[in-house]
Formats: structure tokens, C-alpha cells, sequence
């Protein structure tokens, strides 16, 4: 048998169980009378990893789902679980790992204009959300990914991003043009500059159009 | 092949998803030659590809030889006779020049330098293939509603909010006061107050300028140790008198500044 | 740590989770590829026996739910102090007075339009009742007071509330007319009386419930 657990665990459990949309753990302290849920959320996570169900934190939001190594029994190729096209998977993706960032910066990434549809196919699904406008001449709209993005694809925040950290350490989350002058200033100490790997100092997120 | 006319458009082939690498469909139906030469998105996508033909790290790719082999390609579609997009031929031309810039010496180069240009555009090949591998990776996760699954039929939580109602005995009171006081009847009834009239005042301002002919002070007319009310009404009625006086030429006014006393005495026979 | 549950009983747990209606062993059973799944279910039934959610079979139909003992998590309720307005306390006022009353004589004494919020928050409160209807044209509904009423404002019967000779001695019941005379008597003595603020009984009124 297995140790039973206590009463602000069962509580949490049931109402975790019980919503029906991720739900913060300030959600649930306010709906449980205030007490401090955080340790029970936990706790919840540990009991039900290797079970049939996990419990996941989502953008700060908790959710209950079938354990994702069982997907090969479940998966539902259902309509509405529909391919993405190439263009926006990309635009997608580059919202998610340089975000904010404007539909001009999108296009630079990509060498191509953004069709007017791929945008709101993001926006539609609920992935992506303007996220305010650029404080630069024009005042483009700049976008930034959502929770549901981050539900969906299983992340519990940016920071999972798959190889998000070597992208970065790499600089290649860095404008063309900062990384070009690093490499220039760097040539001229060095002459294999170009075949190295960028260094570290183009980490910075830089994020200026 | 028939060519997809659907580009950004959601499409519901799901094998599509695994064929991540293979060929976009193409921007639009007059367009189809993309789909002849592997269906590119754009020329920095074509570039992307013949890079990565290269099968070496993106940092070490020669460009000399990734602009002959788009050169190459450009040529190919125009002795087809197939219509290019014009970016296409922009960044054929712009090639070309990079190629005669690169193999010019340095020091006859133009700024930027023909090295440079060469930097930016491997840069943004890294780029952009950094951006393909990462949309890759992420399509390829657990994904809500594919692979991993919430509740089916979770109860919901709802919270019902209920008031309870506060209100003092002394407010309920004076509440009742108030309405009391606002609806009852109104009586309105004009004081009894002593006036003096301007008959009145008449006779006395005449009687008293009869007496002297020396300058008086209109206040010195007013009845004296008078009810205040009763002074208000005086000094209003001997100031009319006087003015009545004047125009009967009976008295003479003099008053040397504005809201100056006003001065009065018998007019000269 | 609890022992990890088996593959075929991991897949039933999932299954019965994502499922959207309760559904019978045997079509769980036809969704895992013909095993048999009734020990699976038993297990799982036993596993979250004390836990926040429970493994139920009902009709030959099985489900998760939230255990029956904190059912109540699911629907709380939250109470919240909120002050009579105005317009409210008056009507209530009126009722103790005058009760039974109907909705048309509250309004005549009130010498204003009772909105239909105000009624309804003080039979909501429990102060107020519907005492029948009154015998005349129409036969409009008549209120009055509740023993909720009588024991939240501290009285014994309604012969405790203040008589309008009370009233009129504390000041209660002057009306505005003559508080406002009193104010232009004393004006003359004092050259900024006009310039002086509005007395109370000249609040403006407020008629929201």
C-alpha cells in the first residue's frame, strides 16, 4: 500500500483534479482559504511521476495529464490537432526563442516576407499574443509567446526551450549585426576569426530592432 | 507533384509533420517552379539548402563555391524558361558581384568589403538554420491534444459568491428621518418683518432736511437704536426718498467716491 | 516513495483520465488492444482509495472523480461584507415603519422610484419578506420585516424603533427647509454664509442597490 497523504494534499489533489484549465498555485490557495499550496504541489508532482498521469507546471500554471511516455497508446490525430505549414512553425519558433519580437525582425531571421495569414494562424491558436509595440520609429507590434503555447508543447517555461542555452552561447539568437562586429573586433587579433565559434560575450539578449 | 496551393495555411496531411526537411510547398500557383527545383521559400531558404549540400558546418561552408552553385541553378531555371521571382535574380545579381568582389584584392574593395558581405550572409544562414532545427525540435514534442491529454471530463471549480448585508441600527433611523424630512409638506410662510415705506421714509427724509442746510449723511436719517431689520428697510426706503427728493429738485446729492457715504441737504430756494 | 504501478495499469490509469464520459472496461480494454483490464482498474481503484481522487465504477462504467468527501471543494462559497446603500436602507426603513407596505406605497413615501435591485437585496439580506398581497386593484404584493431583521439591528419587536417625536427630538426629522432658514439667519451675522457648503440633509441622493 501506499502512504496516504494528508489532508492540504488531498485538497490540492482534488481541486488541481477538479479544474478545468491550468490553474496557478495562487488559484488554488484562494480557492483552498489562502493556505500556502506550493510544498503540495510538489509533493502531487513526486507521488505521480511514473504513474499513468503527471502532474506539470506550465508557464506557473498546474495541470494534471496523461504521462507523455504513453503517447504512442493515446495519440489522437484528431482534426483539430492539425499541421502547422513550414512558414509558421518558423515564425513560431522565432517568436518563441527571440521574443518580443516585431514582424520585421521575423522576416530578417527568415529572408522572406510573412504572408498575412501565418501570423494569425499563431495568433488564432492562441501560441502567440502581441505583446505591445517597439519603441522605435514606426512603433512596430512586437509578439511574445503565451502559456498555452508553453502547455502545449510541454515546457515549463522559456528556459526549456529545446537547446535555447546553446543557441544563446552560440550567438545565435544575436542580430547579424552584432555578431558580425564581434567577429571583426575579434579578427583583428586573430586571424582564423571566422572559422571560430562565437564567443561567450555575444550572450547579451539583445534585443534592439 | 502537384503543387499545394495552400502556403501558410494550416494543412491536414499528418504525414506532412515528419517530413519536416523535405520541400515547402509553394508561395502561390503561378509560382510553381519551386516545386521543380525542391520548392524553396525564397532565396535565402535556396542558399540554406546548397549550404547545407556542402555537408560541412555551417561556419566553414566555401561561399565562393554556394554563389556558383545558385549561379548554376539561376541558369538552369532561365534555360528552362521558367519565370523566376525577382528576388531570386536580385540575389543572383548581388551573388555575382559578391563573387567578382571576393576575388578582387583586398585593397581595391569597396566598403563594406566583399569580406564582410561574405560574413553576413553565412551569419544569417546560421541563423536561420539554427531557427529551422529549433522549430524542428519543438514540433517534435509531447504536444497537448496529439500526445498528451488533460482531464476529459474534469467537474470544474466554481465559486459562489454571497453577500452579507451590514447596515447600523442608527443609519436605518436616520434613513427613516430623511425620508421623512425630504417628503413631508412643505409650508412656506413670509416673516412678519417691521419695514419702513417709502411714503414713510418720504416725509421723514423732508421733515429732517427742513431742519438744517448743512450736509447730512444719508445714515443720519435712519431711525436710531432700530431693530437691524428694520434698518435694512430704512436705509433702503431714505435712499429712494432721497433720490425721489432730488428729482423733484427738493434736495441736492453729493457723494465723492463709489460706495462713498452719500451725502444730502435742502436744495436752495 | 509509493511502488510504481505496472505498463497496462499506467495505460488503463490514462486512458480512464483522458476519457471524456465513463466508460465500461471492456471499451478500455478494446483501446489497449484487447487485454484484459479489470485487475488494472481494481488496482488503481485500491491506489487512490484516501487520495484526493478516486477510481469509481458505476453501472459497469468506470470514471475518475473527485472523492465524494471533498466535494465540496468543488463549489465554494465566499461571503462578502457589503454596506446597504442608501436607497436600501431607506426602503428597509420604511417597511419597519409602515410594513406591510407595498412596493407602490414605499415609493410614495420615499418620493422617489424604487429600483428593482433594492427590494430584492433586502429579501436577500433576510430582513424583508413578502407578507401576501394586499386586497385592492392589482393586488400588488405586500413586505415586511423578518425576525433576522428584529435580531440584527439588537431590537426585541418593532415597537423598539425611535417614534417620530424621537426623531424630531434628536434632530432627525428637521426638514430641510428649516435647517437651510437656519443657516441664512445665521449667514447675517457672518459675510461668508453663502459661501459655506451645503448642509447634510442636502446630500445628494444616492439610488444605486
Amino acid at each position: 500500500m501506499t502512504e496516504l497523504p494528508d489532508d492540504l494534499v488531498r485538497a490540492v489533489e482534488a481541486t488541481l483534479f477538479a479544474a478545468e484549465t491550468p490553474i496557478t498555485a495562487e488559484a488554488i490557495s484562494a480557492h483552498l482559504g489562502g493556505v500556502d499550496v506550493k510544498p503540495a504541489l510538489h509533493e502531487l508532482a513526486m507521488h505521480y511521476a511514473g504513474r499513468g498521469i503527471s502532474v506539470v507546471e506550465r508557464g506557473g500554471r498546474w495541470h494534471f495529464q496523461t504521462s507523455a511516455d504513453l503517447a504512442h497508446l493515446l495519440r489522437r490525430e484528431r482534426e483539430e490537432t492539425r499541421r502547422l505549414s513550414r512558414a509558421a512553425t518558423e515564425t513560431l519558433a522565432i517568436i518563441a526563442y527571440h521574443e518580443p519580437v516585431s514582424r520585421a525582425e521575423i522576416e530578417a531571421i527568415r529572408g522572406v516576407q510573412t504572408a498575412k495569414g501565418t501570423l494569425d494562424v499563431l495568433l488564432e491558436a492562441g501560441w502567440v499574443r502581441v505583446a505591445g509595440r517597439r519603441e522605435v520609429p514606426g512603433r512596430p507590434v512586437i509578439y511574445a509567446t503565451t502559456n498555452e503555447f508553453l502547455a502545449h508543447f510541454g515546457l515549463s517555461s522559456r528556459k526549456d526551450l529545446p537547446g535555447i542555452d546553446e543557441l544563446k552561447a552560440a550567438g545565435l539568437l544575436d542580430p547579424v549585426d552584432n555578431a558580425l562586429e564581434e567577429m571583426m573586433t575579434a579578427g583583428e587579433k586573430t586571424a582564423e576569426a571566422s572559422s571560430e565559434s562565437a564567443p561567450d560575450s555575444l550572450e547579451s539578449e539583445d534585443e534592439s530592432a | 507533384m502537384s503543387p499545394e496551393l495552400t502556403k501558410d495555411l494550416i494543412t491536414t496531411d499528418p504525414a506532412a509533420t515528419e517530413e519536416w526537411e523535405g520541400p515547402a510547398s509553394a508561395p502561390s500557383e503561378n509560382e510553381a517552379l519551386y516545386l521543380e527545383l525542391d520548392g524553396w521559400e525564397g532565396p535565402l531558404d535556396l542558399l540554406l539548402d546548397l549550404a547545407r549540400r556542402q555537408k560541412v558546418d555551417l561556419r566553414r561552408i566555401s561561399i565562393l563555391s554556394l554563389v556558383d552553385q545558385y549561379l548554376t541553378y539561376i541558369e538552369r531555371a532561365e534555360a528552362l524558361r521558367l519565370e523566376l521571382a525577382a528576388d531570386y535574380l536580385v540575389m543572383a545579381a548581388w551573388l555575382a558581384y559578391l563573387k567578382s568582389s571576393l576575388m578582387l584584392p583586398r585593397e581595391e574593395q569597396e566598403e563594406p568589403s566583399a569580406e564582410e558581405l561574405a560574413m553576413r550572409l553565412q551569419l544569417r544562414l546560421q541563423r536561420l538554420a539554427a531557427m529551422r532545427d529549433a522549430a524542428a525540435r519543438l514540433m517534435g514534442r509531447d504536444r497537448l491534444g496529439r500526445d498528451v491529454f488533460l482531464r476529459g471530463a474534469p467537474e470544474g471549480l466554481r465559486v459562489d459568491r454571497k453577500n452579507r448585508w451590514q447596515c447600523e441600527w442608527f443609519d436605518l433611523v436616520r434613513a427613516y428621518g430623511q425620508v421623512k424630512a425630504r417628503t413631508a409638506p412643505v409650508v412656506h410662510m413670509v416673516r412678519d418683518r417691521m419695514v419702513m415705506t417709502l411714503d414713510s421714509a418720504l416725509s421723514r427724509v423732508s421733515a429732517m432736511l427742513g431742519v438744517t442746510l448743512d450736509w447730512m449723511e444719508l445714515r443720519e436719517f435712519l431711525p436710531p437704536h432700530a431693530d437691524p431689520r428694520l434698518r435694512k428697510s430704512a436705509l433702503a426706503s431714505s435712499f429712494v426718498a432721497a433720490l425721489e427728493l432730488a428729482r423733484m429738485g427738493k434736495a441736492e446729492l453729493a457723494q465723492d467716491e463709489v460706495f462713498g457715504p452719500l451725502r444730502l441737504r435742502r436744495a436752495a430756494a
